[in-house]
């Protein structure tokens, strides 16, 4: 099985998002989709801290230190680009203008239930940031996340355990093995990776499947 | 390369739908879309709900939409005055419905939809008949009246400079209610009185980023 | 008894308006204020329509549609004014930032109620602009009104008749032949004009005032 | 005449009392005012209530405030990050009250506080742990929470430039919370890199008008 590496999961997200569209890249692994971007197409980044039309990181050399990423790296602003407030920053997410926000998970449900920003130890500092807000913003909300844990624990789940972030409100699940939608009708696997049979696939998770394959 | 010029007024108007809910930008005369009114009588949608702070100022502009009976209702804080004759006669004939609603709640009320917000409560209006019938709430030392987010399927505003990502800036008073329409509408279509090129624009100066535009239209140069 | 004329009301207004105040001067007769202002100090003109830093009226032929005031009407803007859109306007107000708004009025109540924007009347055109809010967001509502109407009746009233702009916000009222303070306390009398005595003007009323002045 | 710049960062923070609500404007390092946050720790006040998207990096700035013991209460969205070492200490020692609030809800609060909003049902944080125990209410297609305004008696903002009336202007994403601050608190203290002479700012482009603001001090030329 041709299991995808974080740098092909991000490659294969950016595919999917399409010339115009306002996109927030959350922190961590969704950053990666940027490099993937083409840069012949008008594809507008938002960063939470203000940023639309957010570049990729400065020469070395260049960055300053007024002018960075909600993971607080130095990025460029592109030609067309501008600034604006928090305030104004996270009406554009909760009113719904984004059109695509990309998410890591530590799970997602079965009915696309978001769990990602607080693993519920109870020692842990919890930390929220931005997440609640993009996860229930965006018209589209893409998780990207391997599919099992590193004990080889499902990730997709019939019910979170960890605490939420946000209900219902996960579209598409791009993973390593499979890319899946999270419908009123079911969880349609999209795409597999070679080697993998949807019985494969469905055998690694507790909830059922629908085999949406092309 | 996304372009949101477009280069006729029509075309700036294309698909405003009979039965449209459409926010008109300006305060009085300063900052009404005037060109894209044209337009908009000339396309000929009908049976449209008008977000606008006033109900028309003579025969001109959105008095003129209002002549030719294309708008059912008119959300608005100020329509009487003194040349306000062309809405006075369709009120008072029972022809046009009419939704009073204070100035500073219509303004956050579009904000609020902009922001995604489900409903605010706001002092303006506590104890007044534009109250009546609302919830209200004591919160600390004040009452507050219950207001939901006013959306639109349009907003028309009028706009100094636009670039082809839509973003704009605004000319003195003529900004007044523009940047907050632009929030609250599925399509925000602006007319600008000149095109920047993409990066003229200070982008610390930038007031409507171009995520709440849709259509942006040059009126000196777009033919009808 | 020296009544005052309208400009003597506006000139006495400004009198009681300091250095560095944010005020709102409302349509019609409160915008005569403006003329009374002292030109060396900074005193703060708001304008609904998005301004701050209004200042005088242009030079004839100096007019600038797309720079007028609430009342329609051009206006200029001071070295230091800005422009801000009607959201953040009315955030001014509503958020208690003004300092003084001065208002005109049907009928004030004992309680400090206010009426000035709708007669009432079955077939008038209801109109409230800007009125219900300046009246609940300033930290200090004047009003300035002829205390008695055309035909002699009190405009100070137990309570309105009037529909009501808002509940209990004035806090003083400049007449044409007294100034009074809405207190807790009752309406102080601060000044009446030469040749009216407290017991004059106690008769023109149906409410109790305290005489409080120097 | 009106002149809001001080002279000294220790005048910029006076009467900063026992018990204060602060916000304090900066998303990571950009845009922390970290003059006004040394003065602050020099002038002495404690038992402070902090409102910040984060809770300190490093040792310096909001950290060192939070290090010498004077802060009871942080209300912020992201606590926990890699430097934020004294605040976790503080915290695991349970020195310290957390109000963790997402971080968009942080803004709409505070802009609420300083729009004069009485409560805003907002979508951000429901069916969570971070609503638990808050009014709910379904309006429409959606699930909303109540939350309140965020006032404080302080806001200590790092500008751009600013002028003697208060107007600022920021630089690039240093902008962040100061604008927002700036609305909600009683006194808003600006930090900034350069004084401007009145009317050099673009009155398009002030993005804080004056009346937000109540003192302004360069950083450039302000000796402690």
């Amino acid at each position: 099985m041709n299991r995808l590496n974080r740098n092909e999961m991000a490659a294969r997200v950016a595919r999917d998002i399409p010339e115009g569209a306002y996109v927030n890249l959350g922190i961590g692994l969704p950053t990666k989709v940027a490099n993937y971007l083409p840069a012949d197409r008008d594809i507008f980044l938002h960063s939470e801290n203000g940023l639309l039309g957010m570049g990729p990181a400065p020469a070395p050399g260049q960055e300053d230190p007024e002018l960075i990423n909600a993971g607080k790296e130095p990025v460029t602003l592109l030609r067309g680009g501008c600034f604006f407030h928090h305030g104004d920053s996270f009406a554009m997410m909760r009113g719904g203008h984004l059109d695509i926000c990309v998410l890591g998970a530590f799970q997602v449900s079965a009915m696309g239930d978001l769990a990602n920003w607080h693993t519920g130890a109870p020692d842990a500092i919890p930390a929220v940031g931005g997440a609640m807000d993009l996860a229930i913003g965006a018209k589209q909300v893409f998780v990207m996340m391997e599919l099992l844990t590193k004990t080889g624990q499902s990730k997709l789940v019939e019910h979170c355990t960890y605490p939420l972030t946000g209900i219902g409100c996960v579209n598409r699940l791009y993973t390593d093995v499979a890319v899946i939608d999270i419908t009123r009708d079911g969880l349609l696997v999209r795409e597999r990776v070679d080697g993998l049979s949807f019985a494969d696939l469905q055998a690694l998770v507790p909830v059922p499947l629908v085999d949406a394959g092309a | 390369m996304i372009d949101k010029i477009v280069s006729s007024l029509d075309a700036a108007v294309a698909g405003i739908h009979d039965g449209a809910t459409v926010m008109i930008g300006g305060f009085g005369t300063a900052g009404m879309p005037n060109h894209l009114i044209d337009a908009l009588i000339a396309q000929g949608a009908r049976d449209l709900t008008i977000v606008n702070n006033n109900a028309g100022n003579g025969e001109t502009g959105l008095a003129a939409l209002l002549k030719a009976k294309r708008v059912k209702k008119i959300i608005c804080s100020f329509p009487r005055q003194a040349d306000s004759q062309v809405f006075d006669a369709l009120y008072q004939a029972g022809e046009i419905e009419l939704e009073l609603v204070p100035q500073g709640n219509l303004a956050a009320r579009i904000q609020a939809a902009g922001a995604g917000l489900g409903a605010i409560f706001t002092p303006t209006g506590y104890g007044t008949l534009l109250a009546e019938g609302k919830e209200t709430r004591r919160i600390g030392e004040r009452n507050y009246v219950l207001e939901y987010p006013i959306r639109a399927d349009f907003a028309l505003i009028k706009a100094h400079r636009g670039d082809r990502w839509g973003n704009l800036v605004y000319r003195k008073a003529a900004r007044n209610f523009g940047p907050i329409m632009a929030t609250a509408a599925a399509c925000t279509i602006a007319q600008v009185d000149e095109l920047a090129e993409l990066g003229d624009l200070d982008p610390e100066g930038v007031i409507t980023p171009g995520i709440f535009v849709q259509r942006v239209v040059a009126t000196a140069t777009a033919a009808c």
